[in-house]
């Protein structure tokens, strides 16, 4: 896009070697592979990237300063908006930081559904990397496939919580309502035709000879780099560290369910998608554990109609589709928190694109960039 | 600068053309299946898809057939529960048999977060099923009672009348019984 | 009453061969919209959708209503943009589009042009359509435009000289120049898709054609995913509709010479020659299609490489090959 | 749809036949309701829908839409999510590089009227505020379907357009809002 020159424009030039010649192009802040108005200022030297600047806070609103001003459960709406393609994980993350701070008891079975809808919520999460992985190289079909099966999560997903997106179904203290009548069957039998549309995307696209020579030793992020950054999810685990919260540091009844957390060596481009498409599938072994083992019970504590949690300060982590979402809410007694901060997975995985995109093609951009899968709603904040 | 990609697999270009191409059909097979499958567009306009009982979409408040009158009082705790102040209404009357003369919600800035029809303790707020909010004016988000009550316009003439009655009659009742009518 | 008809532009050849161009123009304009049209139903039911729908019935005045917005749209022209070029560069796309259908046998006497070299002339033109996308790209004063520019000539000449080498291969066979030969040929002889070298053509001419027409996986001219639009990024309007048809017929008459090469052209029983070709063609941008919505595309070293080291070495072995093979 | 209802406003009886009367300004209208492309351009929550409701189940393909990379070959901007102040300038220089006739849909509270948003400092109140807005999705964010009734209504009110006078049509009246009959529990 050619546009005038602007301040903020005239300092970047500055900061790279004007003398290297390269020709300076913005890739967003309104590009179609950017997921969002992530606004990357490149250095080209023909289709080659010498240097990499991302801008964001295009979708900046003070959120956290915004939470501070209301009482702790109207804040959980709005975690919906943080990370849109995985509500639910967000609205997990609060209430457990929540809970956490006031002492919150939650029983059994709102554990049992929490991790049900936060395995869904997963593949739904999931789902929407595969599809916009798949038209960022050009696979434009598989957008449509990835988009179709995503339909049906979220019809399951609207059954149950009654919205398509931002569902704001997890509370503090357990989840509003019981699961619906027949709700364990209707996921079956999606979990037995997603097993299939699986097998059709690794034939369509994983086992593509072209997906995989644009993916393999693309990108490839180091173990130690992805540590020094403190990258967390897919992208750590595709780097070689078997890092997963829901192992490390099991919330809910993760430490009842069987799985595997997938790892890779290789750190590259196709390492990463490997990770999701085998969390997918994970995903599904936990589902069909919790639909087993689940528990009759009560979903929710009751709570005082103003909750005042004591004095106090709580963190709180989870394994969202994106990484490690950590919430920290400090509490001075009053009914509104005195500071919440959201640490965002993906806020921290960008930060390893500079390193990543550096000696690469423009073409592997919009790869590196789609592996990372990055949400700019969670970043800005 | 040198790229960072290290050399891979040494490149055989018979095989990777075969192995493109195979590939490349492979995958063909899956299109041509889903060619003929059947398709799982929903014509819209024509055809809607049926919403779950639990769907959250627009406001509605409830008519209680039996006593004529909406359930609601006006006790502004949804209101209270709204995390972006959605919520405003004008009292009607006082006491248990109050109700309300205006109710509006600006769904502009709604949430559709359900935490103020879980904060009615009168069984009187609902979300529905219709979810058809698209306009050319502006203030269409903005609903008034008339819009936002089961019956409309004549519900709401109705509930002023019941509830106005009803206020006269506790007011008749108080001096003589000193308790309130039911 | 044909024959007064015939008598009349007999004495009138330069009449005649205004009426010729008037409908070879009209069918380049017109026949993307069919092939736009099938595109895009195609790519529906592959994809689980339904396609155009409800313009018309099965949306059949879709790409009409779309053609006819766009010859409406506000024509923009990029201050900082090399004007000249910039006007210039879709009609040089489009033109060379026409001067390909010039010379395409659709039946026996159904040509515009009959030409001796016809395919010579056929390459030569075609590369008209570089030139065009190399001027829309440089004269945009636009990076994305640029890019994709220079990334298209890059692509386009590389697959040319296969695709010629390919085509070559067909000329050593039948030993003609003329496209009405070579069919002929083939009428006489039976189709050359059954000679093995000529397979082995056919096949290299189908991945230089899918790179010619930018299409997956070798649509990086205009890889929306990375260059927006590619060198059309600044294009409205008129402008951009003439290098969407012209892109469109030359996806047609891509199919079209391969049928005229390799399919026998015409040649078929019991329906007339007209509706063989048409079938033929259209068969062919089906499996383009359905090519073009599988795969994901390669980059542009990959495809460079692809062209070089592997379709070039082939197609000059395989053209060897067929010159044994062929010269009788 | 739209094409046989103009043919038959366009028939006109004469004596021994009819005649189609076609006004060139219908035609027009009609080609340009008719293909109606849009920008990619997405910026939060709203955009995933967007997403969806161009992916198979909606199919937005079926009115001629799809999405353009480049403003300007999109005739509509959707404007789906909130917008900040930084993010204010860019869109109105999508909406100012779209060749005219262009029409933007504000989709979801936050670009209609800065939805929930409404008390942050840094989110514009609505995108009214700098680009001229056709129709207003609201919901948060709208379902696909409300999104596709937005674009119907835009499709309505191009079709009613007069060649001239592009913005200078009267508000219509509110529709009646459909409530449900029984009182469906939540």
């Amino acid at each position: 896009m050619s546009m005038p020159v602007s301040p903020e424009k005239q300092s970047t030039l500055s900061t790279v070697d004007i003398l290297s010649q390269g020709m300076v192009i913005n890739v967003g802040p309104q590009h179609p592979s950017t997921h969002g108005v992530l606004r990357l200022i490149l250095t080209l030297d023909g289709e080659q990237i010498l240097h990499c600047e991302p801008v964001i806070g295009y979708l900046h609103r003070g959120l956290e300063k915004m939470m501070e001003r209301r009482p702790y459960r109207h804040n959980v709406p709005f975690t919906d908006r943080l990370d849109y393609l995985a509500a639910l994980s967000n609205n997990l993350g609060i209430c457990q930081c929540i809970e956490r701070l006031g002492g919150v008891e939650v029983p059994e079975r709102a554990q049992y559904i929490r991790v049900l809808l936060m395995e869904l919520q997963r593949i739904a999460s999931h789902l929407v990397f595969l599809g916009t992985f798949g038209t960022d190289l050009g696979a434009t079909t598989m957008f449509l496939y990835a988009f179709r099966e995503r339909e049906l999560v979220l019809d399951l997903l609207e059954e149950c919580t009654g919205a398509r997106l931002t569902y704001n179904w997890i509370r503090v203290g357990g989840v509003p309502d019981d699961l619906p009548e027949g709700f364990g069957e209707k996921v079956l039998g999606f979990v037995k035709t997603f097993r299939q549309r699986l097998e059709e995307y690794d034939q369509l696209l994983t086992r593509n000879r072209i997906f995989r020579s644009r993916t393999q030793g693309i990108g490839i992020l180091p173990k130690e780099l992805a540590l020094a950054y403190g990258t967390s999810g897919p992208v750590i685990r595709a780097s070689g560290m078997a890092y997963d919260v829901r192992k490390a540091a099991p919330y809910e009844v993760y430490d009842r369910v069987e799985f595997d957390v997938p790892v890779h060596e290789q750190g590259d481009v196709w390492a990463r998608y490997l990770v999701r498409m085998e969390e997918m599938r994970q995903s599904i072994r936990i589902i069909e554990q919790v639909l087993r083992d689940i528990p009759d019970g009560p979903v929710q504590t009751k709570l005082p109609k103003v909750f005042k949690p004591p004095a106090g300060i709580a963190y709180s982590r989870i394994e969202s589709p994106r990484g490690e979402l950590s919430f920290m809410m400090v509490s001075d007694g009053s009914p509104n928190p005195l500071r919440v901060h959201i640490r965002a997975p993906s806020f921290v995985n960008l930060s390893v694109l500079p390193s990543l995109l550096e000696g690469t093609k423009v073409a592997d951009l919009v790869a590196i960039l789609g592996s990372i899968d990055v949400v700019l709603g969670e970043i800005d904040r | 600068m040198r790229t960072r990609q290290p050399a891979t697999e040494q490149y055989n270009p018979l095989a990777v053309f075969i192995e493109g191409l195979s590939t490349l059909f492979y995958g063909m097979l899956v299109t041509w299946r889903n060619f003929w499958r059947p398709k799982v567009t929903v014509r819209y306009p024509y055809q809607r898809k049926p919403m779950p009982p639990r769907y959250r979409g627009l406001f509605y408040l409830k008519w209680n057939e039996e006593k004529q009158r909406l359930n609601c009082v006006g006790c502004t705790l949804c209101a209270q529960a709204c995390p972006t102040d959605v919520i405003s209404m004008v009292k009607l009357g006082k006491g248990t048999n109050a109700g309300v003369s205006e109710f509006t919600m600006d769904l502009g800035r709604c949430l559709f977060c359900n935490l103020c029809v879980e904060a009615c303790p009168f069984d009187a707020i609902y979300m529905g099923p219709a979810y058809e909010l698209a306009s050319e004016r502006r203030d269409a988000a903005l609903f008034r009672i008339a819009d936002l009550a089961q019956g409309g316009e004549e519900a709401v003439r109705t509930n002023i009348e019941t509830v106005q009655r009803l206020m006269a009659e506790e007011e008749k009742a108080r001096p003589a019984a000193g308790g309130h009518a039911g | 009453m044909i024959e007064v008809v015939v008598q009349f532009f007999r004495d009138y050849p330069l009449l005649w061969t205004f009426v010729k161009a008037v409908v070879l123009a009209s069918f380049t304009l017109l026949i993307p919209l069919a092939v736009i049209w099938v595109e895009r139903k195609v790519a529906g039911f592959i994809q689980s959708r339904l396609g155009p729908l409800h313009v018309g019935p099965q949306g059949t005045f879709q790409t009409v209503a779309d053609a006819l917005k766009l010859l409406l749209k506000e024509d923009i022209v990029p201050s900082g943009a090399d004007k000249r070029f910039f006007y210039i560069a879709p009609y040089i796309a489009f033109i060379s589009t026409v001067l390909s259908f010039m010379v395409l046998p659709f039946a026996p006497g159904w040509v515009a042009l009959e030409m001796n070299v016809a395919v010579l002339f056929v390459i030569g033109v075609s590369l008209f359509n570089v030139v065009s996308i190399l001027m829309a790209g440089w004269s945009s004063n636009n990076k994305y435009s640029l890019l994709g520019g220079l990334r298209a000539v890059a692509q386009l000449l590389s697959y040319e000289i296969p695709m010629v080498l390919s085509v070559l291969a067909v000329v050593f066979y039948t030993g003609s120049l003329s496209l009405t030969g070579i069919v002929e040929y083939q009428v006489k002889h039976g189709w050359l898709i059954w000679q093995p070298p000529i397979m082995i053509a056919a096949l290299i001419y189908f991945i230089c054609a899918l790179a010619e027409i930018n299409r997956t996986p070798f649509d990086l001219p205009e890889a929306e995913s990375e260059l927006v639009s590619g060198f059309n990024t600044e294009y409205s309007g008129m402008r951009f509709a003439f290098f969407f048809a012209s892109e469109f017929a030359n996806n047609f008459f891509i199919t079209a010479f391969a049928a005229a090469l390799f399919f026998g052209g015409w040649d078929g029983p019991i329906l007339p020659p007209i509706v063989w070709t048409f079938l033929k063609v259209f068969v062919m941008i089906f499996v383009f299609m359905w090519v073009r919505w599988t795969p994901p595309r390669l980059r542009i070293d990959q495809i460079l490489r692809f062209a070089w080291q592997f379709l070039v070495p082939v197609s000059l072995v395989n053209l060897l090959f067929a010159i044994v093979l062929g010269v009788r | 749809m739209g094409v046989k209802e103009r043919l038959e406003q366009g028939l006109v009886r004469v004596p021994g036949g009819t005649i189609l009367i076609a006004k060139l300004a219908d035609l027009m209208a009609w080609a340009r309701k008719s293909s109606m492309w849009s920008l990619t351009f997405g910026l939060s929550c709203c955009a995933i829908e967007m997403m969806a409701t161009a992916a198979s189940r909606y199919d937005l393909d079926r009115f001629g839409m799809f999405f353009r990379a480049t403003p300007r070959q999109a005739d509509v901007m959707i404007v789906a999510g909130w917008v900040s102040v930084k993010m204010a300038p860019f869109i109105k220089r999508l909406y100012e590089q779209m060749p005219e006739p262009k029409y933007v849909i504000a989709m979801g509270g936050c670009a209609s009227a800065g939805g929930p948003y409404r008390d942050s400092i840094t989110i514009v109140k609505g995108v009214d505020q700098f680009v001229p807005v056709d129709v207003y999705v609201y919901g948060c964010p709208p379902r696909p379907e409300n999104l596709i009734l937005g674009i119907l209504k835009l499709q309505e009110r191009i079709r009613a357009e007069h060649l001239a006078e592009k913005k200078g049509l009267p508000r219509p009246v509110r529709e009646p809002i459909i409530i449900p009959e029984s009182g469906a529990s939540g």
